[in-house]
């Protein structure tokens, strides 16, 4: 982040599509089509996530959408015709380069992501041994007949 | 000083499980002598009339515990004190059938303190939290029995009054954001340029908070814990279900109505039409249950709600003279009320009898129980001559002279509930007077009259009810005094 | 002023005094003995408040005020004549059954609570007589059906004991609604005192109508004791169960109290604020109606006691239509029937209970015949049944003949035509359920076995107050004039 | 800048590296680690808390000496210091309080294991109170959410580990809903730290810009923050998260870990995104909706359940309710009441579970309501601050939820538009909790007479008897002496903005 407050050039796309009002929706939706993606893959992501039963797909369901939201930061992360800032061949000028935070985010992210994942795994393989079935509902079923 | 009529009767409730009495009488007379005592100091208090305001503690801002004495707080403690003494004296020979004495006695004392409690505060919240209070001393002697049924109506007593107290609260809210300040003053506190506009809130929040403490003074919809909570030990309900607690309801609809909101707000709106319609029907709604009802308790029970609607018909009317009666009828139904339960105590207490329909013939083996009876049952009626009739006359009178149409119904209410209570006491009377023909006196054998633990403060009471109505100008000029703020 | 208030509080603590002496049944070996000393003491007071209350008569100018309720609510007594003449009514009535009841009594339980509430409500007359003002007569008004009811219900059968309840709630059902008067009343005067129209001037202008309503809501409380339609059920239902002499008093007096009542009040609000109003005109047609319906159902009633109920029911609304119509000959046929009747009452029901006493017969049908076994008393009811329908010379004549004129005379439309045919119909009805009896008493019929009737004339303590009560009844036809002075 | 100024990065790096540390020490060893460092903390707070009421403003904190937008920094002002020293000794009284139970859900092995979660949280909950940097505020929950998920399955038994899971998968939904938020929120201002970002929403708001997205961003870390503070609807994971648990975990879940997220929720509301912008929104009159809600549902479902420790976890979703219903007025009022109820409540719910397993402990460790008949005898201590605690959420002057409920009252009479709706439903959610609370306090001293459980007495139970009275203290203390209470919560978010 370079100068104090610079914006990314293009505005977010899953917005404009819920909202509705922007009238020029589809060049926007075109432009834009990286966050449209990931706005979709979150949704899938977080409806697997809510919905499924089975534990692991739940497990899937959460990468899902955290890798929405990182290909969402490193989307905005990217600016057309610049490098990733490293300085090589003595060009100092800011213009030159892309923001590095967004990308130092995706990785914080990515590593909260995994420990978070180990941890449902974990606590997955524990219920199976216990229960023998990946089925968050059915688990609960025989939590109520052990009636404790 | 005036703290110390709070405290001792909690200290003292306090000290009774902890002191290791070794006989029955030592407790007693430490009972009695501390109950006496607070007694005399709130006379004194009272004669004294200093009426400077005590604080106790800060809540925030200018919420604070304080005290005072004015005059409808000395009407009150007054009468309060004045009963107390003898319900203890009753409840000592009552309570040797029951278990737990310790307990009991405990929370009938603790009791005691926070009635006064309320009767002294000297703002909406202090009463507020005394008000709270007494809900909670009271529930264990509700309960006291712990069968089923005492746990179901402790339950259900609480669950209302903790609930109206919610209510109250909203009212509580509305003076401390609308009024200029809590305390109680004659004529209201509500600031008018603060309320510009929201006068009809500010009407139903007054409904609300009416229909709040209402819940203690059994106002109709929610009246039905009363009854129910009969089944406390009859020291209890004479005393807390007949005076204390349900007058408490009834005094803090006085405050909230002359001390917060002010007559001057509320007389004429829509509100005062509302309150007013719900006392009525309560008024007739309390005789009608008591006629149907057959549990002797219970029966006096709903008459007591529905003379406490007499009270705040007398409030709701608004004006001094209202005030004035409802004040009279607040300490005269207290002594006629206590009267009949006593009398249903020693009753249920000598013969183990429970329903109407078991009294038959009992008058002659109880003559001085069922006598007192008859002639609570004549005051309660308002026969002339005593102190019924000075109440109601001047319940009706208020009500005449405040030219509202909806006053003038109340009257007629009046004089119908009059009709029922003869209906439900005056049944009562002739049957354990008139048994019948073929009526077999071996049934009553062995019922006597109680010894004289019970009976003085049986004769005390009647007598008091035969003075209040011979001799009431002095308590009714009293009172008058009162209500415009003279006392 | 003792008189008075000796004539009152004696027999009332006199009658507590027997309550409290007598409050175990009589019985065992000392029975006949403790009667005895009940009799002698019951007769004593009885006679010693009869002198009282003469006494008290005879002071007639004094009023005074015993004490103050409240400030502004005295307990104040006054003698005037109407107070004067009702009282005198009750004095005899009561006294003639009273002595009645010594010999009718003989086989009920508990007499001393029998005659202690008698005492009691003697007093209690009396101070209703000479109440002046209408917070005392209310007073009194109440205590009189509370300490009236014992007697209705004396005899303890669940029907009795019922009955007496239903007395009590109607009479207080009666009461409350003129208690509701009273409230309004003190607002709008300076005070309860019974003057004529003491109404604030300024009250009659602005609440008129309200007035209006009060006035009508009192005559019908009050009329509830008086027996008025739609409120006169209790009669019938109380008449029947309760002793004789007690239905005597009651039929005689205490609904009389109720007339007293209507009086005051309407005197109260005076004849120029009611006079053509709605309330008038409601007012007579309730009290016609009751007097037709009450001679209609008399007629078919076949149980004696419960005939002269519902015939006290017609006549006691022949003295509130001379009320209604409000003018001088109305009124004093009103008081005029006010004697007569209940001279005439008392003399039928202590009639009706010494055949109950004698024969057990309490059905008409039963009584054929009944003139063989006791002609006097017989006689004394059939001279006593001549008044009550209206024969000269007697009582009734006279009260009728002025109702009738002061009906006429009055300015009422239609009603004030109707009124004296309506009167005559139901002396005829009257006739009709009177003197059956009569006939049948003395000619059974050709076909009736008359042997096994004998003489059963009853002894001279029932004899002679039938006597001393059929007297009264003719006289009060031959001198009229004696209490014609009231007017004014 | 002051040495006190490095006070909130101590106990953050403080309780973080003890936790490290607790791992290899033995169970006691670790134990008396934790205790002392809840108390150093709580001390460094309290120091601090004085110095802020002392200097009178906030100070921020960079770490490592970055300076504005490329740092991360830290913030204290009043309302900071207070919380953490609050937190702190809900904590320890909650460790206290349910020190000897632990020893019958968790295996002795695995007692350093608890200490570390619990360190970790504090560490984690510090952090969410001080930090300045909306990614560190992310990170941060994900610590909190892990170590509370821990917390829960430490005691292994089925349902804790289901309810661990449960309450992994909506914490991560809200995570997730969060960490868009805070992404588009990044991708709209291009800053991290707060002071930065509201700067620039001011900005945008007045060009009028990006308003759809803007919203769109704060509704996404609302959602996400309600969803892991269980607001009704989002609550299904609580009462199986806090019933089964072990005693300490369930009052430390239910005092501390839902009042962290909220905290944050207020941090972003004041610091973020500015309250005048956020009031203007839609979003409070949808928080208010859910807070009224949640209020009515949660003693509703409290009142049907048999269970003690379930219905103290349903009334929890009510008092979330009433936090909720706070913000949702829109006023300053409503969210200083709503800062003194998240004291106010987590003073009284930590009470009543700790006052609750007391109470279940001698009635044959089963928590059924029919059970505990009379155990209120058994265990007067318990049976005392079970009451106490009733009375609090109930609402009786003296104990603290009096005021918090005369607070949300008085706001609400402020609110044109809210006011109604939110004293009548403060008045029927009052007569709920009486019904639940006070049925249950009724049955605690209903004698059964011949009960087959036996009592406990003082002697055997002297820490947490003492525990408890401290709590009942701290209620009455918060109740009786609220005004400098409330005066501090009112200078406190006066430095937020």
């Amino acid at each position: 982040m370079i100068d104090g407050r610079r914006k990314f050039d293009i505005c977010v796309a899953p917005s404009h599509k819920c909202s509705g009002i922007e009238v020029n929706m589809g060049p926007n939706l075109l432009a834009n089509y990286g966050e449209a993606v990931s706005a979709i893959l979150f949704c899938i992501g977080f409806t697997n996530l809510l919905l499924q039963t089975n534990l692991i797909k739940k497990i899937i369901g959460l990468n899902i959408m955290d890798s929405a939201i990182y290909l969402f930061l490193a989307e905005k992360g990217y600016i057309a015709g610049r490098v990733a800032p490293i300085v090589v061949d003595g060009v100092t000028s800011t213009e030159a380069y892309i923001n590095p935070i967004p990308s130092g985010l995706v990785l914080t992210g990515i590593v909260v992501s995994v420990s978070v994942t180990a941890l449902m795994l974990s606590l997955t393989i524990r219920l199976y041994t216990r229960y023998h079935t990946l089925d968050l509902d059915e688990i609960s079923m025989q939590l109520k007949k052990e009636g404790r | 000083m005036i703290i110390l009529v709070i405290i001792i009767p909690l200290i003292t409730g306090i000290l009774v499980p902890v002191i290791p009495f070794q006989k029955r009488w030592q407790k007693e007379v430490f009972l009695e002598t501390a109950v006496v005592l607070n007694s005399i100091l709130v006379w004194y208090l009272l004669l004294h009339h200093s009426t400077s305001t005590f604080l106790l503690a800060h809540f925030t801002g200018d919420l604070n515990i304080s005290f005072r004495v004015d005059g409808v707080s000395m009407v009150f403690a007054g009468l309060v004190s004045a009963l107390w003494p003898f319900a203890t004296l009753y409840a000592f020979e009552y309570m040797t059938k029951e278990e737990h004495e310790n307990v009991f006695f405990l929370f009938y004392t603790l009791t005691y303190g926070v009635t006064l409690g309320i009767a002294l505060a000297a703002n909406l919240l202090t009463m507020y939290f005394f008000y709270e209070l007494l809900t909670l001393v009271t529930v264990p002697l509700v309960m006291h029995t712990l069968t089923r049924e005492a746990v179901l109506a402790s339950r259900k007593y609480l669950y209302y009054s903790l609930g109206g107290a919610a209510f109250a609260f909203l009212g509580l809210i509305m003076v401390i954001v609308y009024g200029t300040t809590t305390d109680f003053i004659l004529g209201g506190v509500l600031d008018p340029a603060k309320i510009n506009g929201k006068t009809n809130v500010l009407l139903l929040i007054y409904v609300m908070a009416f229909l709040g403490f209402g819940v203690k003074a059994a106002v109709c919809p929610f009246n039905s814990w009363l009854p129910q909570a009969g089944v406390a030990p009859t020291p209890v309900t004479a005393l807390l279900h007949a005076v204390a607690v349900v007058k408490s309801g009834a005094f803090a609809i006085i405050r909230l109505t002359y001390f917060s909101f002010g007559t001057d707000f509320l007389k004429g709106t829509w509100a005062q039409d509302v309150v007013m319609a719900i006392v009525m029907f309560t008024i007739i709604y309390g005789c009608s249950r008591a006629v149907k009802e057959t549990h002797i308790k219970r029966r006096l029970a709903y008459s007591t709600i529905s003379n406490l609607s007499y009270i705040l018909f007398g409030v709701v009317i608004m004006t001094p003279l209202g005030l004035a009666a409802a004040l009279t009828h607040l300490v005269f139904h207290a002594v006629m009320k206590i009267c009949s339960f006593f009398c249903a105590g020693a009753i249920m207490h000598q013969t183990d009898r429970h329903y109407v329909r078991e009294l038959d013939g009992l008058g002659y083996k109880m003559p001085c129980v069922f006598g007192i009876f008859a002639i609570s049952a004549f005051a309660l009626m308002g026969v002339p001559g005593l102190a019924g009739f000075i109440s109601k006359w001047n319940l009706a009178q208020a009500a005449v002279e405040s030219e509202n149409p909806l006053a003038w119904g109340g009257i007629a209410c009046l004089l119908v509930s009059a009709l029922l209570t003869a209906i439900y006491m005056l049944t009562i009377v002739v049957r354990a007077f008139f048994p019948g023909k073929d009526f077999d006196y071996a049934k009553v054998e062995g019922a006597k009259d109680p010894n004289w633990q019970m009976l003085v403060p049986l004769f005390v009471f009647t007598l008091f009810i035969i003075y209040f109505g011979l001799c009431s100008q002095p308590i009714v000029d009293f009172f008058s005094n009162v209500a415009i703020g003279n006392a | 002023m003792y008189c008075i208030l000796l004539s009152i509080f004696f027999p009332i603590l006199a009658g507590l005094f027997l309550l409290i002496r007598f409050r175990t049944p009589l019985a065992g070996e000392k029975k006949n003995e403790d009667r005895k000393k009940l009799l002698l003491l019951t007769g004593t007071f009885l006679v010693t408040t009869a002198l009282l209350t003469a006494a008290a008569l005879l002071t007639a100018t004094e009023r005074f005020t015993l004490f103050y309720l409240t400030e502004t609510l005295p307990i104040y007594f006054k003698i005037d004549t109407t107070g004067t003449l009702f009282s005198l009514l009750a004095m005899i009535v009561v006294l003639c059954a009273g002595f009645f009841s010594f010999e009718y009594m003989k086989h009920e339980e508990r007499e001393g609570r029998y005659y202690g509430f008698y005492l009691i409500v003697f007093g209690v007359l009396n101070a209703l007589c000479f109440a002046g003002n209408l917070i005392t007569f209310y007073l009194f008004f109440e205590l009189l059906t509370l300490s009236s009811m014992p007697l209705v219900l004396h005899c303890g059968t669940k029907e009795a004991v019922m009955a007496g309840l239903k007395y009590l709630f109607y009479s207080l059902c009666g009461a409350y609604a003129g208690l509701f008067g009273i409230y309004f009343l003190y607002q709008y005067t300076d005070t309860l005192t019974f003057f004529h129209g003491s109404l604030y001037v300024t009250a009659i202008a602005e609440h008129g109508g309200f007035l209006l309503l009060i006035a009508f809501i009192m005559i019908l409380g009050f009329g509830v004791k008086a027996g008025m339609f739609p409120m006169h059920a209790w009669l019938p239902t109380a008449h029947p169960v309760a002793p004789a002499p007690a239905s005597a008093l009651l039929s005689a007096m205490i609904v009389k109290a109720g007339v007293l009542a209507i009086i005051r009040v309407t005197h109260f609000f005076g004849d120029d604020f009611l006079q053509g109003t709605w309330v008038q005109t409601a007012w007579i047609c309730l009290t016609l109606v009751t007097i037709f319906m009450g001679s209609l159902l008399a007629y078919r009633e076949p149980i004696l006691k419960k005939r002269l109920a519902y015939s006290t029911v017609s006549q006691l609304s022949y003295i509130l239509f001379g009320l209604a119509v409000m003018n001088e000959e109305a009124y004093i046929g009103s008081v005029l029937q006010v004697l007569a009747h209940g001279f005439v009452k008392a003399a039928l029901f202590l009639c009706a209970g010494a055949f109950i006493y004698k024969t057990g017969k309490t059905r008409v049908d039963e009584l054929r015949g009944i003139g063989r076994e006791m002609p006097l008393t017989l006689w004394c009811w059939t001279i006593a049944s001549l008044g009550l329908i209206g024969i000269p010379p007697t009582g009734g004549f006279i009260s009728k003949w002025y109702l009738a004129i002061g009906s006429l005379k009055s300015n009422i439309p239609v009603l004030g035509v109707l009124g004296p045919i309506i009167l005559l119909v139901s002396a005829l009805l009257t006739a009709g359920y009177l003197l059956p009896i009569t006939v049948r008493g003395f000619f059974p019929g050709a076909d009736y076995d008359r042997n096994p009737l004998e003489k059963k004339e009853p002894g001279k303590l029932m004899t002679v107050p039938i006597l001393i009560l059929t007297t009264l009844s003719v006289l009060i036809g031959l001198f009229p004039d004696s209490v014609a002075f009231i007017w004014h | 800048m002051n040495f006190v100024c490095n006070f909130p990065f101590f106990s953050i790096l403080l309780s973080l590296f003890s936790g490290t540390i607790c791992s290899v020490l033995p169970a006691k060893a670790a134990k008396i680690v934790n205790r002392v460092v809840i108390v150093v903390v709580g001390l460094l707070s309290a120091t601090l808390l004085l110095y802020l009421i002392s200097v009178g403003e906030p100070f921020i904190y960079w770490m490592g000496h970055f300076p504005a937008p490329w740092g991360n920094e830290i913030r204290a002002g009043i309302l900071e210091a207070g919380m953490a020293l609050f937190f702190c000794i809900i904590m320890y009284l909650s460790m206290a309080g349910g020190a000897h139970k632990l020893f019958d859900e968790v295996d002795e092995s695995k007692h350093n294991l608890y200490y570390i979660l619990v360190n970790l949280l504090l560490s984690s909950l510090l952090a969410l109170v001080y930090t300045n940097d909306m990614f560190t505020a992310y990170v941060f929950v994900e610590i909190n959410t892990i170590s509370a998920c821990g917390l829960i399955m430490i005691r292994q038994v089925g349902r804790t580990i289901e309810a661990a899971v449960r309450y992994m998968i909506m914490s991560l939904l809200g995570s997730g809903l969060l960490l868009f938020g805070l992404c588009i929120m990044y991708d709209l201002t291009g800053h991290l730290l707060m002071s930065n970002i509201k700067e620039s929403v001011a900005l945008l708001v007045a060009s009028g810009e990006y308003q759809i997205p803007l919203i769109v961003s704060v509704a996404l870390m609302c959602v996400g923050l309600c969803i892991k503070s269980a607001l009704f609807p989002f609550h299904a994971w609580l009462p199986d998260a806090y019933g089964y648990s072990t005693v300490s975990s369930a009052a430390i879940l239910s005092s501390l870990v839902s009042k962290g997220y909220i905290f944050l929720l207020i941090k972003i509301i004041y610091r973020v995104i500015g309250f005048n912008i956020f009031n203007n929104t839609r979003i409070i009159d949808v928080l208010f909706v859910f807070g009224l809600m949640g209020m009515i549902f949660g003693s509703t479902s409290a009142i049907r359940e048999n269970d003690v420790r379930r219905m103290i976890a349903f009334s929890s979703v009510a008092q979330i309710g009433y936090i909720y219903m706070g913000f949702g007025m829109g006023t300053q009022a409503g969210m200083v009441a709503s800062v003194y109820h998240i004291l106010s409540h987590a003073a009284t719910k930590s009470l009543l579970f700790i006052a609750a397993i007391g109470l279940t402990e001698v009635s044959g460790g089963s928590r059924k309501l029919v059970d505990l008949t009379g155990s209120g005898y058994r265990n007067k201590w318990a049976g005392v601050a079970f009451t106490a605690g009733s009375l609090s959420m109930v609402g009786i002057p003296l104990f603290s939820g009096f005021i918090s409920k005369l607070l949300f009252a008085q706001a609400a009479v402020q609110v044109e538009g809210k006011m109604l709706a939110s004293l009548i439903v403060l008045g029927i959610s009052t007569i709920l909790n009486a019904i639940y609370f006070m049925k249950t306090v009724i049955r605690l001293y209903t004698a059964t007479g011949n009960s087959p459980y036996r009592g406990i007495t003082f002697g055997k139970m002297k820490r947490y008897a003492i525990t408890l009275i401290f709590f009942i203290l701290l209620n009455i203390l918060l109740g009786v002496s609220s005004q400098p209470i409330v005066d501090l919560i009112e200078q406190g978010l006066a430095m937020f903005s």
